[in-house]
């Protein structure tokens, strides 16, 4: 007879407890971010796709030789990349180089292969697209934009 | 069994070729090779002591399917593990009513490999579908089978190793 | 209302209740956008977010496009199911939550039409919910809603008894039914919160149960029935039951502060007689404050654990407190 | 009392489908019930089955990274521990020290987020809605620190062969010496509004017991082998990496029931404070990542690796053939023998407390498919 007391005190008291604590948190500040308006910084070490380094003292603006290291490398195989010989230009010249986001991992394999370092992550984690295609990154023309 | 040298003592009753490796460089204590006829034998000896079953694995060698089983001891430091080569028909007795964890682990082998676990209580496939029960995609092609020596250890000193010690 | 107006042909008194009904109704539908606005703000708070925010100001008509929404919604009758008593279901659980409103007197004038049985009135129609969640969950044809009708029913029955047991010994100080008289019974300031608080509590806690609210929710047991017995509602059928909810809670919140916080009586205000029906709303919506307040803190009892609640504690209880209240008032 | 069945009444099968509010993935469990009572749950994997182990057959080392994070997606980091553990221990490589201690500190902290997501989950299961909120909140402040150091909050790939992609800095080591206070705090108000609370107690209290002798038939192992008083944590059992140079206990409970996991879990979140504060004291200096050829070709040669993941033992049993694919790579999951004793642990139960079982036993589906 006895604990069956005790347990509704203790009972209750627990629930009193319980119950001051979500009161206090009530009066407390909100803590999530509204994100389409307010936007919280995201770390410089954020993996979003991969990008091509835009390098101004090269004459192509950016690093890559076309070795397709990073091609071949890719566990996922998303990399799809062309070269060129041109006369007078020595070495290859990158006429093409699609990255298909939808079957990258983000394992960085990429990035830490090429032997030119012309590969590094962007800090883009907004990715919107109606179709397959709106993800197939065009990571040359990304890098010729960026001078405009 | 509350020792290592105790359970390879104990091992002695059913006649296995015990071989103490070493941890480090293996990460596990025993390697035993079993026959199938002596398979529950040996799970009945490990039932008596602390041992569970880790989990049943299954290899295709160019000599045929081995199915390995690792045990390890919740109170002293002792992993082991149990290769067993398959019977003829590509079966082996199953342990299932002695260690009841080992259901799941044989059906998934079984999905795998196709090994036969005899008097299994319901073999049917477990992470496979039910129409896929003939998939077995862990079989090997012809040319990539390997047998038993040449997925073994070879001495280092015959062989160094191509990985480059780490020299700080 | 007391001067005789020229009505034409109808008479006053039919009149009157025609428009009390219609009160009820925008009561009803507006504690139902209230509620359902005020439990989810809260239910935010309470986790540390700020709730719905995005239509209106602070989400202040997510109710009215979360109706929109409901209204517009295709109602999808699944195959097997019962169609007449599929379609039956909601109304008959919302239809007979209105009738209630014409019964509580939110001030000494404002009350549809005093019965002198009042309380038992309200008791019998509150009463008709049960039935309607059995015909949902049986007529749905579906596992979980009928898991969750037969919850609802062992539940709402065992809980009717220590909700009576603790209203008669209301009525035996009181000594009768009349909602009114009720709280002209407590109008001195004795509420018969001060008098009897065990009462009160179990009153409040089986009213909880009644209403499938906070740690008694079993019927529609998210993580066990999916939506118990409105798993197969979408649309319409969905928001009569989420209104019809929402009435019972008003009108069980507002049962407790007739017969324990005392109605409308309160500190003194300009036309006493109408606008003392703020502090009706005031202590109605306090309680019901507190029900999302239980709500959102506290786990789920299990369905024998919720009957073993009712049948050792609770009624044992109730009938102690009965004997002792009839002694007390023979000395 | 006779059976319902002698008196003519049929069980009727429930389906908690694939998809279901409290199996937290794609797990179906077949429901025989007699009303309330679940008679024989039998559950049904598969829906989740990727073949991890033949897509480890045709990646060469580095490449099969990534899907070790991702067959537990709560605990990706201790997954990558342990598949560049086993890697490095065929091919007779070591990690620098300070690699080891980096490796041990990210695993804590995912240790601990998922710790915090199961408390949470488990009482969102049982009906309250509101502490997985503040879970979260914590949760939030780890990822955010393991997102600064590795670049991704919940699939990592962030240790390679040798040792790990990017260096801690100080920010990182002040954060989580930050996040460690914070937590500590935060513990306190957990108990008073979930392990105090009476509802929640006789909700989890005596439901499912699990007995040593079942733990042996079925493999049991992580936090819920310890609720029922055996002390096996592979961290202090095969201790390895740089385990053996923390001091830290392993919390067992005796009751064997869901109650018991609760307790050894959340101790379990103190126990892993301990080890991130005395590996942080401890960091070696020096480099983080130890030289290893670009094109790694390992010996033939087995090899095992024991990993503590929150959910029990998990063990990478890697067969290599000299190539630079492995010739057979078996990963055993602490799920996969956890969740075997469903049928006889809960058979007979009211389907709450199914409920409570599954959530005390902390299933991560994927893992349990590979």
């Amino acid at each position: 007879m006895k604990e069956y007391f005790a347990l509704i005190f203790t009972g209750g008291k627990s629930l009193i407890v319980g119950m001051m604590i979500t009161l206090r948190e009530l009066f407390r500040p909100v803590v999530t971010v509204q994100y389409p308006r307010e936007k919280l910084p995201i770390s410089p070490n954020y993996r979003g796709h991969t990008i091509l380094i835009r390098d101004d003292e090269k004459p192509l603006k950016h690093r890559c030789i076309s070795c397709k290291m990073c091609e071949r490398e890719c566990p996922s195989n998303c990399i799809d990349l062309a070269g060129e010989k041109r006369e007078g230009v020595k070495g290859m010249v990158l006429i093409k180089y699609r990255l298909d986001f939808t079957k990258c991992s983000l394992c960085g394999t990429c990035v830490e292969i090429c032997p030119t370092d012309a590969l590094d992550f962007s800090n883009e984690y907004q990715h919107v697209g109606f179709s397959r295609e709106d993800f197939h990154y065009d990571l040359l023309a990304m890098v010729e934009e960026e001078e405009k | 069994m509350e020792s290592k040298d105790s359970v390879i003592a104990a091992f002695k009753k059913i006649p296995v070729t015990v071989e103490e490796v070493q941890f480090a460089q293996r990460g596990y204590h025993l390697e035993i090779t079993l026959e199938a006829g002596q398979l529950r034998a040996f799970a009945e000896l490990l039932r008596t002591g602390n041992f569970y079953l880790s989990f049943v694995s299954g290899l295709h060698l160019a000599t045929g399917i081995e199915v390995s089983y690792q045990f390890a001891n919740y109170g002293f430091p002792c992993r082991l593990l149990a290769n067993v080569g398959v019977d003829a028909d590509n079966s082996v007795p199953t342990i299932a009513d002695i260690f009841q964890g080992a259901n799941w682990h044989e059906r998934e082998t079984k999905d795998f490999y196709g090994v036969i676990f005899r008097d299994h209580p319901n073999l049917k496939p477990l992470l496979l579908a039910e129409d896929m029960e003939d998939l077995k995609p862990l079989l090997k092609k012809e040319k990539t089978l390997k047998d038993r020596a040449g997925i073994s250890r070879t001495e280092p000193e015959a062989q160094p190793t191509p990985a480059v010690k780490e020299d700080a | 209302m007391s001067a005789v107006m020229n009505t034409g042909f109808l008479p006053p008194e039919l009149l009157r209740i025609i428009f009390a009904v219609v009160c009820a109704i925008v009561i009803v539908f507006g504690n139902a956008v209230v509620m359902g606005y005020l439990e989810r703000k809260l239910a935010g708070r309470f986790q540390r977010r700020p709730g719905p925010m995005e239509v209106g100001f602070h989400g202040i008509l997510q109710l009215a496009v979360d109706g929109v929404k409901l209204v517009g919604k295709q109602l999808i009758v699944p195959k097997q199911t019962d169609k007449v008593l599929y379609r039956l279901a909601p109304i008959i659980s919302f239809a007979p939550a209105i009738m209630p409103l014409v019964v509580i007197p939110f001030s000494p004038k404002l009350q549809g039409r005093d019965f002198d049985v009042g309380l038992i009135f309200i008791l019998a129609v509150v009463a008709i919910n049960v039935l309607a969640i059995l015909i949902a969950g049986w007529s749905s044809n579906n596992k979980y809603s009928l898991l969750g009708a037969m919850r609802s029913v062992a539940q709402n029955v065992a809980y009717e008894i220590p909700m009576l047991l603790t209203l008669l010994s209301v009525i035996l100080v009181t000594g009768t039914f009349s909602l009114r008289g009720i709280v002209e019974a407590q109008s001195g300031g004795a509420w018969f919160i001060f008098l009897m608080p065990v009462a009160f509590l179990i009153f409040f806690a089986a009213t909880l149960a009644e209403t499938n609210r906070a740690p008694f929710d079993l019927p529609e047991a998210e993580s066990e029935l999916t939506a118990g017995f409105m798993t197969e509602f979408s649309g319409m059928g969905f928001s009569l039951f989420f209104m019809a909810e929402y009435t019972y809670m008003f009108i069980a919140c507002s049962l407790t502060v007739i017969l324990f916080l005392g109605g409308w009586s309160g500190p003194p205000l300009p036309y006493g007689e109408y606008t003392s029906a703020l502090w009706f709303f005031a202590k109605v919506y306090a309680l019901l404050l507190t029900m999302i307040w239980i709500r959102w803190t506290f786990p789920r009892v299990r369905f024998d654990q919720l009957l073993n609640f009712c049948w050792k504690y609770l009624v044992p209880f109730s009938l102690v407190h009965l004997l002792v209240t009839a002694v007390v008032l023979k000395l | 009392m006779t059976t319902r069945a002698e008196k003519g009444e049929q069980r009727y099968v429930l389906n908690m489908g694939p998809q279901h509010p409290s199996t937290h993935g794609v797990l179906r469990v077949i429901l025989e019930m007699e009303g309330e009572y679940v008679m024989d749950p039998q559950p049904v994997l598969g829906y989740g089955h990727r073949m991890h182990e033949k897509m480890a057959e045709c990646r060469s080392w580095p490449n099969f990274l990534p899907n070790a994070a991702r067959m537990d997606y709560l605990a990706a980091l201790i997954y990558n521990h342990g598949y560049v553990g086993v890697v490095e221990r065929l091919a007779g490589i070591e990690a620098t020290p300070r690699a080891e201690y980096i490796r041990v500190i990210t695993s804590e902290l995912n240790r601990l987020q998922s710790h915090l997501l199961w408390l949470g989950v488990l009482v969102l299961d049982l009906g309250a809605f509101t502490p997985i909120m503040y879970t979260f909140e914590d949760r939030e402040k780890i990822l955010d620190i393991l997102e600064d150091v590795t670049g991704s909050r919940l699939t990592y790939c962030y240790m390679r062969v040798g040792g790990v992609v990017r260096d801690i800095d100080d920010k990182f080591v002040e954060r989580t010496r930050e996040y460690i206070k914070w937590q500590r705090s935060r513990m306190p108000m957990y108990d008073k509004l979930v392990t105090g609370n009476i509802i929640f107690r006789k909700r989890i209290e005596q439901i499912g017991e699990f007995s040593p002798d079942m733990a042996r038939r079925y493999g049991l192992t992580g936090p819920v082998l310890r609720g029922t008083g055996i002390p096996y944590d592979i961290r202090r059992a095969e201790p390895y990496s740089v385990y053996p140079e923390f001091d830290f206990e392993i919390p067992t409970e005796t009751s064997g029931d869901c109650m018991a996991a609760y307790l050894v879990r959340v101790r379990e979140i103190e126990q892993s404070l301990r080890i991130l504060e005395q590996a942080l004291d401890k960091l070696p200096d020096g480099p983080f990542m130890a030289k290893v050829p670009k094109k790694l070709k390992l010996p033939a040669g087995d090899a095992c690796y024991t990993v503590e993941s929150p959910r029990g033992e998990l063990v990478y049993h890697l067969i290599g053939d000299g190539s630079d694919t492995p010739y057979r790579m078996k990963i055993r999951v602490p799920s996969f023998s956890n969740l075997s004793l469903l049928p006889e642990l809960c058979s007979g139960m009211l389907l709450s407390d199914l409920c409570a079982c599954m959530g005390s036993l902390d299933l991560v589906i994927p893992e349990i498919d590979r």
